[in-house]
């Protein structure tokens, strides 16, 4: 519970120079900090752990499979010309 | 009692994947727009206070820590500590939805709000399609609106909990309405951790 | 024969036969599956029935069988994969030398115009044995261009250009459809695809009443908008120098390259700031709501016609237009 | 047998136990709430029925004729909405599953009981959203709301409609985490994963695509509303927009939801199989992990509705080759359902003949869906008739067949009474020809072309359509013979004792029907499942 203090704190001196990979560093470790010790994920059963791993799946589906379209949409254009 | 302890708990886990899926969709929305208009964000997130969303999550993880605390006291049977600090989550839940409601006042009266009023000044100078920009606005006021409802939800729940807890509802061996209520705040804490780098911090154009 | 219950569509186009050889081989191998369970299931259900068989033995499963019929369909439709995957690729890769038609869908209508600036609605007449390349937008909701006779179709989007191509193989008339659900007048979006011997066809042109080619009429708008004051083919102008782009890969000021083609000009003349020439500085005003779906279309066509290989020929100077009228 | 009839008259069981009108609404019994929800599902079916009826009568010619093309639109599109929101969603998990997973696990109820009947609720008002919406004038976005067309062109009742599926999403959730919760915590002593009916485990992955997927839908549809309310431009092309993003986020849920709408189905159909064959399931394992394979594999193939749209070509290639592997465990079911026949001892009472057409009418919806994914072939048949065909043969050739093959099997555990077998083999039949009639011409008009949405046609689709019309008539006939016999059978009927069909399986262990308990005490599950080697054999007379 100490460590979310120190990365609130963290986030606070990086303000000057970020950048997203940096900030989204961070709010993972805070979020994988809150739902392991806040939310007692840690000290939970095999199936609540298998639940939330499931979850972070599936959102990762969703995006990574949207994404396959829109980051290649400009790969095949009018070989033609 | 333990079966349905544990089950109640497992429908809380459930319920949260549903709600990760919630928000799922507008980050995946999210995520679409920022690939193919990412100038236009980096403009809409100048004109975000970094100051007071920085504030807020500060704000909001310090009630998720009220509430950790909380819930332990619970379990171990300290009602009356548990109130209090539940209480205390509730000032946070508040002060939050306070500075996210002053956000939202100085977006409304700058015309920051999608639809035929939408206005964004140096859209031009910046050379970015201001309808793009409205596309970054259209989905702030989306994610930190669902958000802010889940806190008005949230502070709702909690005060719930409160009275029951006050009234002595709870034990140690009977408290997974204070945990689940719990795991809910944590979660709606979570939404705002992403929220906030995803929406405020999104150039060093900013330059501190 | 079948006059009036036709059972099978006509073949016009190159690809039908291949998409009909696809799906003669789909019926097939389904026709089989679907006979032998039915098979299987009318001789256990007789055989077995409780009269004949009171006693049922029991049979835990088995592992062989299992992956038998998992592996078989894996295998038979990797084959259906890779053709379909095939014929799709080439449906998305319009060859060389296409002649190029823009057609713009609204509720409820087609409109046609041919790069020698004919303009039809709902029908539109082509020369048989061409390949041709289609390259659509919307001016509202989303349509979709279909002709069963030729086994394509494609949907037409607002806000951007799609295309897809054939090669025309028989004289006849063909339904053309709006096979994406667009609202009232959905099924009287409908029109005809004439194709036609190459000699009717000019003497059709001939008579088409255009008043000049869409590059000549591009260049008029191009003139007109102002777009010249900036792209100049003389000197560097405070925009790129359009001759030659087309077809070709692009560098932006963010260090990526795009290809120059039909949505990236499109995007230029609306969006103009997404996507900056490198070297070039974000100054261009858009313009959207000043230029129709046509005049788009007429714009990106003369943009391409700076590119076709004559031009090159013939160095920096601009007249484009008066090259492709000769055509 | 005077006095056997009389104790089972007068045994308290769900049904007797309070008859005042709070004793339904406010009840937390899953049994109750199952016979609610078979009440206002099947008012939802008949709403969507009588929608088709009309749709089919104006296609009898080729004119757009009989309604105008406003109101053929409205009617295509509360079709769908009706039968795939309210109707096939629902069907058999809200009616079957809350009726027969705590009966199959030996539980007394659902995990949440309280939630159970806000599930109802939440249905209930999101019907009435729809319906009052339909009332008002209808909507005409066709079932799928694509932007921006729904957002920007229709002028009907698009967010009332809207507000009412994401109302009744929620009621799909609530269910799905229900069950998810009830299978794993709530089994007996004994009741392993491996014993579990595969009834359970269908539901279970039905009920995992419920909770991941319906969020992401509803948010969609939430978009949507506001995109009508405030031009926000999320999915509009005039305002910067994607409408290929609505796409893939609809998609994201409608794709897998049929299989929220087939899984259950194929539960039901293992269930039946097993029983009147007197035979354990053949490859047990491989059914129940087919299952959760479908749910799984069934997120990753959503943009093959959409190969023409408009999306990457590579992406495209992607989902086409996914879509082939989703193909496979059923056909892995099919294939083991005809074995479990293999040997078996069986008769033909009706559930066994629904079974039977479930078995031939999927084989053929399966094998056209693979059409579907092959994107030569797509790229022609999509958006034709031809789609049309392959989606009505998987849900009501095979879903809807299940639905009627269980509610006749589960129809004396759940009222207590026979059902006449005579009718019900007749409209068994009536149901399977009047399908094929239907919608096998509509494969062939997809072929020739003919695209779907269509109000009005070129005229060589004619003789097709028509003999289609005559198909939906018989169909009818069929569908409506079962709500009379059945309503008939509640007073009439014969008694049917606690185990009609001799099966094996918790549920057929405790009175017909059930006392509110369930079980008068737990059950120790020491038994495979579909025992039906220890199942002794002799024919138990019905309605002694």
């Amino acid at each position: 519970m100490v460590f979310t203090g120190v990365t609130v704190f963290a986030s606070f001196i990086e303000l000057g120079d970020w950048n997203i990979v940096l900030a989204l560093t961070i709010a993972t470790i805070k979020a994988t900090l809150v739902v392991l010790f806040f939310m007692h994920l840690y000290y939970s059963s095999k199936l609540t752990k298998v639940t939330m791993i499931a979850a972070i799946f599936f959102l990762f589906l969703l995006l990574a499979l949207s994404m396959t379209d829109y980051l290649t949409r400009g790969w095949l254009t009018n070989p033609g010309h | 009692m333990d079966q349905q302890k544990d089950a109640s708990t497992f429908g809380m886990w459930l319920f949260l994947v549903t709600e990760i899926m919630f928000f799922g969709g507008l980050f995946c929305a999210y995520l679409v727009y920022r690939s193919t208009y990412y100038q236009a964000f980096v403009e809409g997130s100048q004109t975000m206070n970094i100051w007071l969303g920085a504030t807020n999550t500060a704000v909001l993880i310090c009630s998720s820590l009220s509430m950790a605390l909380g819930v332990r006291c619970a379990q171990i049977g300290k009602t009356k500590m548990m109130v209090v600090l539940l209480l205390i989550t509730i000032v946070f839940g508040f002060a939050f939805l306070g500075i996210k409601g002053v956000e939202y006042h100085e977006h409304w009266v700058n015309h920051q709000f999608p639809g035929p009023t939408f206005q964004f000044e140096g859209a031009e100078a910046a050379g970015v399609n201001p309808q793009n920009i409205q596309i970054y606005f259209s989905l702030y006021w989306a994610m930190t609106g669902l958000h802010a409802l889940h806190m008005v939800i949230g502070i709702g729940l909690v005060t719930w909990i409160v009275i029951a807890g006050w009234r002595g509802a709870y034990s140690p061996d009977y408290y997974s309405p204070v945990e689940n209520v719990g795991l809910y705040w944590h979660f709606v804490d979570l939404v705002w951790i992403y929220l906030f780098p995803l929406l405020y911090l999104i150039s060093k154009k900013h330059g501190g | 024969m079948w006059k009036n219950l036709p059972l099978f569509p006509e073949q016009a186009s190159s690809m039908a036969s291949q998409v009909d050889g696809l799906y003669f081989l789909l019926v097939a191998v389904s026709a089989f599956f679907t006979l032998l369970i039915f098979a299987l299931v009318f001789v256990f259900a007789v055989k077995y029935r409780h009269s004949a068989h009171p006693k049922a033995e029991q049979i835990e499963g088995s592992l062989p069988l299992e992956l038998t019929w998992t592996l078989i369909p894996l295998g038979i439709s990797m084959i259906f994969f890779a053709w379909g995957a095939l014929i799709y690729f080439q449906e998305a890769r319009p060859p060389k030398g296409a002649m190029e038609v823009y057609a713009v869908g609204k509720q409820w209508m087609w409109k046609f115009e041919h790069e020698t600036g004919q303009r039809e609605i709902n029908t539109l007449h082509l020369p048989v044995n061409r390949d041709v390349k289609m390259i659509m937008s919307s001016q509202d909701t989303i349509h979709s261009f279909f002709v069963p006779a030729f086994r394509i179709k494609q949907d037409v989007l607002p806000g951007r250009f799609t295309s897809t191509w054939f090669h025309t193989t028989k004289v006849g008339t063909y339904h053309l459809f709006c096979a994406e659900y667009c609202g009232t007048e959905h099924s009287g979006m409908i029109g005809e695809v004439v194709v036609m011997e190459p000699t009717a066809y000019q003497a059709w042109l001939a008579n088409g009443g255009a008043t000049g080619t869409m590059a000549a009429n591009g260049k008029e708008l191009f003139t007109q908008l102002g777009c010249a004051t900036c792209h100049r083919f003389d000197t560097q102008g405070r925009g790129p120098n359009l001759n030659g782009v087309f077809g070709k890969p692009v560098q932006l000021d963010d260090g990526r390259t795009v290809m120059a083609d039909e949505n990236y000009i499109r995007e230029s003349i609306l969006n103009p700031q997404a996507k900056v020439v490198s070297g070039f500085k974000p100054i261009m005003p858009t313009f959207q709501g000043q230029v129709t779906e046509e005049s788009l279309g007429a714009l990106v066509s003369y943009v391409k016609s700076l590119a076709q290989p004559q031009q090159k020929a013939a160095g920096g100077t601009p007249g484009p237009a008066a090259t492709s009228e000769s055509n | 047998m005077a006095t056997a009839v009389q104790t089972t008259v007068e045994t308290e069981n769900y049904l007797n136990n309070g008859y005042g009108l709070k004793s339904w609404l406010l009840t937390r019994d899953h049994k109750r709430i199952a016979i609610l929800y078979l009440i206002s599902i099947t008012a939802m079916f008949f709403v969507g029925g009588f929608f088709a009826m009309l749709i089919r009568l104006e296609l009898l010619t080729p004119a757009g004729d009989l309604v105008s093309s406003d109101t053929y639109n409205k009617l295509f599109t509360m079709h769908g909405i009706s039968m795939i929101f309210f109707f096939l969603i629902p069907s058999v998990p809200a009616v079957l599953g809350n009726f027969l997973i705590p009966l199959m696990v030996g539980a007394k109820d659902l995990a949440f009981p309280r939630i159970n009947l806000l599930s109802w609720y939440l249905y209930i008002i999101g019907a009435t959203f729809a319906l009052v919406s339909m009332v008002m004038g209808g909507v005409d976005t066709g079932w799928t709301f694509y932007t921006p067309f729904s957002t920007t062109y229709s002028n009907t009742h698009v967010i009332g409609t809207a507000l009412g599926i994401f109302i009744a999403g929620f009621s799909s959730i609530f269910t799905g985490l229900n069950f998810i919760v009830t299978i794993h915590r709530m089994r007996a002593p004994g009741m392993t994963w491996t014993r579990l009916p595969l009834f359970c485990w269908s539901n279970y992955a039905a009920s995992i695509i419920m909770v991941l997927g319906t969020p992401v839908v509803a948010i969609t549809i939430l978009l949507v509303a506001l995109e009508r309310l405030f031009h926000i431009g999320v999915f509009n092309p005039a305002l910067g927009g994607d409408p290929l993003l609505f796409q893939h986020l609809f998609w994201f849920y409608s794709h897998p939801a049929v299989y929220i709408m087939i899984l259950p189905g194929m539960g039901v159909i293992s269930e039946i199989v097993t029983c009147f064959s007197r035979k354990r399931v053949f490859g047990y394992e491989f059914v129940a992990l087919a299952s959760i394979a479908i749910a799984v594999l069934g997120f990753l193939v959503w943009a093959h509705h959409m190969f023409v749209a408009g999306i990457s070509v590579y992406a495209a290639l992607v989902f086409s080759l996914l879509s082939y592997l989703v193909a496979i465990p059923s056909a892995v079911k099919i294939f083991n359902w005809t074995a479990t026949l293999y040997k078996g001892s069986i008769r033909y009472d009706t559930p066994m003949l629904y079974a039977f057409g479930f078995m031939g009418l999927f084989t053929i919806g399966g094998l056209t869906g693979v059409f579907l994914a092959s994107i030569g072939v797509d790229v022609h048949v999509t958006d034709t008739y031809f789609v049309v065909a392959h989606f009505h043969y998987v849900m009501v050739g095979g879903m809807v067949l299940a639905y009627m093959g269980g509610l006749h099997f589960w129809w004396p555990k759940m009222t207590g009474r026979m059902y006449p077998e005579g009718w019900a083999k007749l409209s068994a039949l009536l149901v399977f020809v009047g399908f094929n009639l239907t919608f096998f011409p509509q494969f062939i008009l997809g072929y020739m072309g003919m695209p779907r949405r269509y109000h009005a046609y070129p005229p060589e689709f004619q003789v097709l359509n028509v003999l289609s019309t005559a198909g939906a008539s018989v169909l009818a006939v069929g569908y409506v013979l079962p709500m009379i016999y059945f309503v008939w059978s509640l007073r009439y009927g014969k008694l049917a004792g606690p185990n009609p069909w001799n099966a094996v399986g918790l549920e057929w262990m405790t009175p017909s029907p059930p006392p509110t308990q369930n079980f008068d005490e737990t059950p120790v599950v020491t038994w495979e499942a579909y025992d039906y080697e220890h199942q002794p054999d002799e024919e138990v007379p019905v309605g002694h």
